[in-house]
């Protein structure tokens, strides 16, 4: 065992927070005070700043350089995370693309998919937004009813799907659709990728509980997708795979792509600076050193968990316990800052509005309530029923 | 010995439930949101269903019925009533989240300053419920504020505010300064009774919740069930209506303390307080859960009750504040 | 609403008071120290108490006077149970007859059976264990195989019982016996009443978590029960009609009958001292500030299903709720007793005791997972499944 | 950056396993409680069940191995090695509720006392964690009293031992009085490696918990089913499994914080306290839940697992006291 980084490490650490700071100061001179990136407006601001990541080669650290990466170890993804976090850098408007449909291209993408995808993505030139959910379904994703029929030369779309962050604003979808109207449930599903803008294919921004723009519904009617819309194809890992290439892609939406410990980090520390700037409270001290110790003992899990990572010994079901800690503990840190703030923690601010994100945390990616399931199925073995 | 609500009291409740659930469905909440841009974004669908001209006719439904008016002594033609008489009537509003400032007007205002305005609904009160807290309401025509550490109650007609945006946009949050005044007696009781009426609010606004929830779950279907069949859903319902069972009597007993000016009505006023805070909190979160990613958005109609649960549960003392009012009663 | 006593209430309860205060001097006086009533010692010296009570009237004060009572109302009844606890006064080691058998006697007992069973119970005469639980029959009751073959005058028994609370003590056991041996489930189960003495009757007990030998085993090998063994028979309200008088038991054990706010009331006076005569905490503080108010709000719970029973509106699915609340109330309020001795909370006493027991309450009578069920079935409206 | 065990530690860690499930089975936990009566009644079932002969030959067993020496300095016959090296093994010692003073003899006075009799199992320590504490243990040959207002320790040969029966009747409770002794140093890092033993025995028996638990719904059939096939059994064993999931590494690093001397050690081992604390304490709740009544007696033997985590729990420290410490180091 040892905890201490490596002095190169620790360089690529100073690296990145010189990097941060000078650049981030430069971003937030361009514009008045905190901005949401899921509003027009402020998704056209955050594009900037992805554009400025990329061009010195922040936006994708652990890809290839050639996908416009830095090839960093796991080891450096997580200290660029801290940094990022730690600097107050603003949420990833492409993280969809990146953190979702990335690994998946990675895995099963063509290299001339790769090759169009990966570093326009990166660039924020195309913006993902994911088409998982329907209406009729959420976390029960096998029962989805969208469907792509087979035409000569390429697919005509039919269906809706819904609650697609920032697809009001984004340029692309990746998702699933049924491809044979015969099948059920998980088979007969493709994967495919979706410009927005194609003929037949309407978005419907909607409001999120904080307030943000975030959702949008999107409709396809008889629209028309041509096998080469994108080079190399629109279906990602062929034609009927759709469920196993997605279970892959939700996999890492669970692991440790999804959440680094700096966000959680960065989020207790500025909790302990706002218990040092009110009067002393003994039950609000406690409840500060719980949520402390928690996103420590977070860091410390997903140390473990890269450590096997790296050597060979990737993480199992405990994926689903890591979704639920990190999830309830974003609840957790931020009810206790509500709690300090008392009276004023009504006025919408930053605590409150990440109280409002923080309560999505146990329902996306599958609810607590599914990954309670799987931990007790798939790690301790209980029945199905 | 009888722990119940009159016949009268019943009757005059489920009046007013009526009432609200004809005049105050969730587009008249919505109509007291703020129009299209908050800070934090765009409010699309809001305006589409909010129905802005029933808006002021709801209170004046109110008034007509002689709600307002409850604790106006009867020389201010008001109904003269007490504790007992009210606390119902609050839990209603609370349920269909009355955009409206019942409890600073009708629970605090109105029996401490004896207005006829008050009672007939030509004027409404608001409070601020300690020193330098943000004050709802800011279009009232009296602000009451109280200093909770040194228990003293002025009394402006003036003064000046700053709208502050609120996570209920309904709530027309404020920070005010006002300077001046009229300060006058009964800081203790005018506190105790605001946070009664907060507290059974939030015992209406859990129910609200609660059902809202139960409705959603018998009827969404996953994985070819409803979604109310599941276990884990069924334990974070009935884990919802334990504590609201729980916090619903200790309301009540409240009311009867301070209609009785029990020595203890204080204690029992924070206990109310600290039991309806922490059981809307636990309804909200149960609720939001349920319902998964539709809960989460402005077009269903669960947050407006949740967002007012949370902006109430923290006003008037949070629940914390008050347990350790509890805790200095039971002299530990 | 009126909470306040009226004055023959008033003086209902001074005479409880004082007669309590005295007798339990008296009692106490003739052993050392504390005394479980679940070892067999114990229990005969609680036999001593029980018929204390039974003298001067206070062992069923709610009962008529024809049987022992009082025909005391509900509200005494509660007054008399506030000021037993509050008092110290011990268990009641005959309250699984009391409590369990007597109202299932009061509502399907023959009067000849009434006459007979009720007053020898009262006086403690004949101790009552409850015969539910099989080794695979615990939550699931439906599904139990003792059976109960008819032959000319009397009852053939097989099968076993266990979880029998004091059964090695009691001299009689009621429960549910399989006697059409064709029935499924709910059906062809008949109520019968067992004196433990018949011939073929084996009870065996063993050692709870809380060290004392509080459960039995009672095993029926050919047993002969005779139909005259009790004046009246030994089948309570009709053979085969098992299921709906034991579950009109079952409720009057979930309800109001079998936790009275006294006991919770006393013992969270009780944390109150122990929380005076250690030093200030202000996390223990609030803890026993919140178990203060969860007892406070069980008494003001009980005071409206008290009126609403008296006023001829009684409790419906609510009581499961109850069952939680009290159940769940008795561990917390333990555990912050223990946390408040620290490290001395590893030796025996009067709290580590009161916790081991404490854990027990929610799991028998119904485990609060099902509580939860019904809760949410019939009180809220959720489907079965 | 490694944050994992060396192949070694793993190996002895392996090996302590499989000594202990054979030669530290329930019966020999059994063993160590009293016969027969205790204050609160009959234990019957118990003298039946244990297995006195094999209760001392799994200290000596494990003194064969080289575990007892493990942090004795190799000049007195130990194996010098750090916090590292056992914490692992301290794990399994919880997991097997072992009912010998391992954390106090091993962990804790091995190290600081460097005496061969400790390493070669003829002699036995135990540890008073504050001042006025109950002291398990009682037959042990050396006394350490841990002040830990004052930080101090001091060394006894000789004390009188009041027995004080415990929840867990293995651990020989008693209370203690003695005077004079040799003060040594160390008081600070000696509380910090028996808080850290007790953390990891915490995790093991968390573990052992669970794994009784699971094994007992697999098996177990109520309503025609397996009881662990319903969500609200699912729902208590994957919170029992994600708390000690996550309070695991907070153990382990503080062993490697006391093994590297880092600053931050007596904030990391009162991390890892109270974390494991509270795990465990969940695991055990969630155990007895759901197994029901059988969990509840004493011929079952979750029991044994439960007292022992319950005595721990707050032995050396509740979790409130070491997130006090954990607050401190955090200045706030």
């Amino acid at each position: 065992m040892d905890l201490e980084w490596s002095s190169d490490e620790r360089r690529f650490r100073d690296e990145a927070r010189t990097w941060l700071e000078a650049h981030l100061a430069e971003w937030k001179a361009g514009h008045d005070g905190d901005l949401s990136g899921d509003t027009r407006d402020g998704f056209a601001r955050h594009l900037v700043w992805e554009q400025m990541l990329f061009a010195d080669r922040w936006a994708v650290v652990s890809w290839p350089e050639a996908f416009g990466g830095r090839d960093a170890s796991l080891w450096e993804w997580l200290i660029f995370e801290e940094e990022y976090y730690r600097a107050g850098a603003p949420q990833r408007v492409t993280q969809n693309g990146i953190f979702l449909l990335a690994p998946t291209v990675f895995e099963f993408g063509t290299p001339e998919q790769q090759a169009h995808i990966l570093p326009r993505m990166a660039a924020a030139d195309d913006q993902w937004c994911q088409g998982w959910s329907e209406p009729n379904a959420g976390s029960d994703l096998a029962s989805l009813t969208s469907r792509a029929r087979r035409v000569d030369g390429g697919w005509v779309l039919d269906g809706q799907k819904t609650w697609t962050t920032r697809g009001a604003f984004c340029t692309h979808l990746f998702g699933l659709f049924r491809t044979d109207p015969e099948s059920e449930r998980h088979k007969g599903l493709t994967y495919l990728l979706v410009a927005l803008d194609t003929p037949g294919v309407t978005v419907r921004g909607f409001g999120r509980l904080d307030g943000d723009e975030g959702f949008a519904e999107v409709f396809f009617d008889e629209a028309f997708l041509p096998d080469d819309a994108l080079p190399g194809g629109v279906v990602l890992g062929g034609e009927g795979q759709g469920w196993s290439v997605a279970m892959a892609t939700t996999s890492s939406e669970r692991g440790l792509t999804l959440r680094s410990p700096g966000r959680f980090m960065a989020a207790t520390a500025r909790l302990i600076e706002l218990y040092r700037s009110a009067p002393d409270d003994p039950l609000l001290r406690d409840r500060v050193t719980r949520a402390w110790m928690k996103a420590e003992a977070y860091r410390l899990q997903t140390l473990q968990t890269v450590t096997g990572t790296v050597e060979g010994r990737p993480a199992g079901a405990e994926t689903s316990l890591v979704k639920i800690w990190w999830s309830e503990l974003d609840v957790e840190l931020h009810e206790v800052a509500l709690d300090l703030l008392g009276a004023d923690a009504e006025a919408t601010g930053p605590w409150s509005k990440g109280w409002q994100f923080s309560l999505s945390g146990p329902i996306y990616a599958g609810t607590n309530e599914i990954q309670r399931n799987i931990a007790a199925e798939r790690l301790l073995g209980l029945p199905r029923r | 010995m009888r722990f119940a609500f009159t016949d009268d009291q019943v009757a005059f409740r489920d009046a007013v439930r009526d009432l609200l659930a004809k005049e105050c469905p969730p587009e008249v909440v919505r109509a007291a949101w703020p129009e299209g841009e908050v800070p934090g974004g765009a409010k699309p669908g809001e305006g589409a269903r909010a129905d802005a001209d029933r808006l002021d006719a709801v209170w004046r439904a109110l008034a007509d019925m002689g709600v307002l008016g409850i604790a106006v002594a009867e020389e201010h033609g008001g109904l003269g009533m007490d504790e007992l008489n009210w606390v119902l009537i609050a839990e209603e509003t609370g349920y269909a989240a009355l955009p409206h400032p019942f409890v600073e007007t009708v629970c605090v205002a109105a029996p401490l300053l004896g207005r006829a305005d008050l009672a007939d609904g030509s004027a409404t009160a608001t409070v601020q419920p300690g020193r330098d807290e943000p004050v709802p309401w800011a279009s009232a025509d009296v602000l009451l504020a109280i200093d909770r550490d040194a228990w003293t109650l002025t009394v402006h007609d003036e003064w000046e505010a700053d709208a502050v945006a609120s996570v209920d946009g309904a709530r027309q949050l404020a920070s005010v300064r006002a300077s001046g005044g009229e300060e006058v007696g009964g800081a203790a009781l005018a506190f105790d009774r605001g946070a009664l009426g907060t507290a059974a609010q939030l015992v209406g606004l859990g129910r609200r919740m609660l059902d809202l929830t139960v409705a959603y779950v018998v009827e969404r279907k996953q994985f070819g069930v409803q979604i109310g069949s599941f276990q884990a859903v069924k334990h974070h319902l009935a884990d919802a209506a334990l504590d609201l069972t729980f916090a619903a009597p200790a309301v009540h007993r409240a009311a009867w303390s301070l209609a009785t000016a029990s020595p203890d009505a204080s204690r029992d006023v924070s206990m109310a307080k600290a039991m309806a805070s922490d059981a809307a909190h636990r309804a909200g979160r149960a609720a939001l859960q349920c319902h998964g990613a539709i809960g989460y958005t402005v077009e269903y109609d669960l947050h407006l009750y949740v967002e007012r649960a949370a902006a109430l549960s923290r006003a008037w003392g949070t629940a914390a504040w008050h347990r350790g009012r509890v805790g200095r009663a039971l002299e530990i």
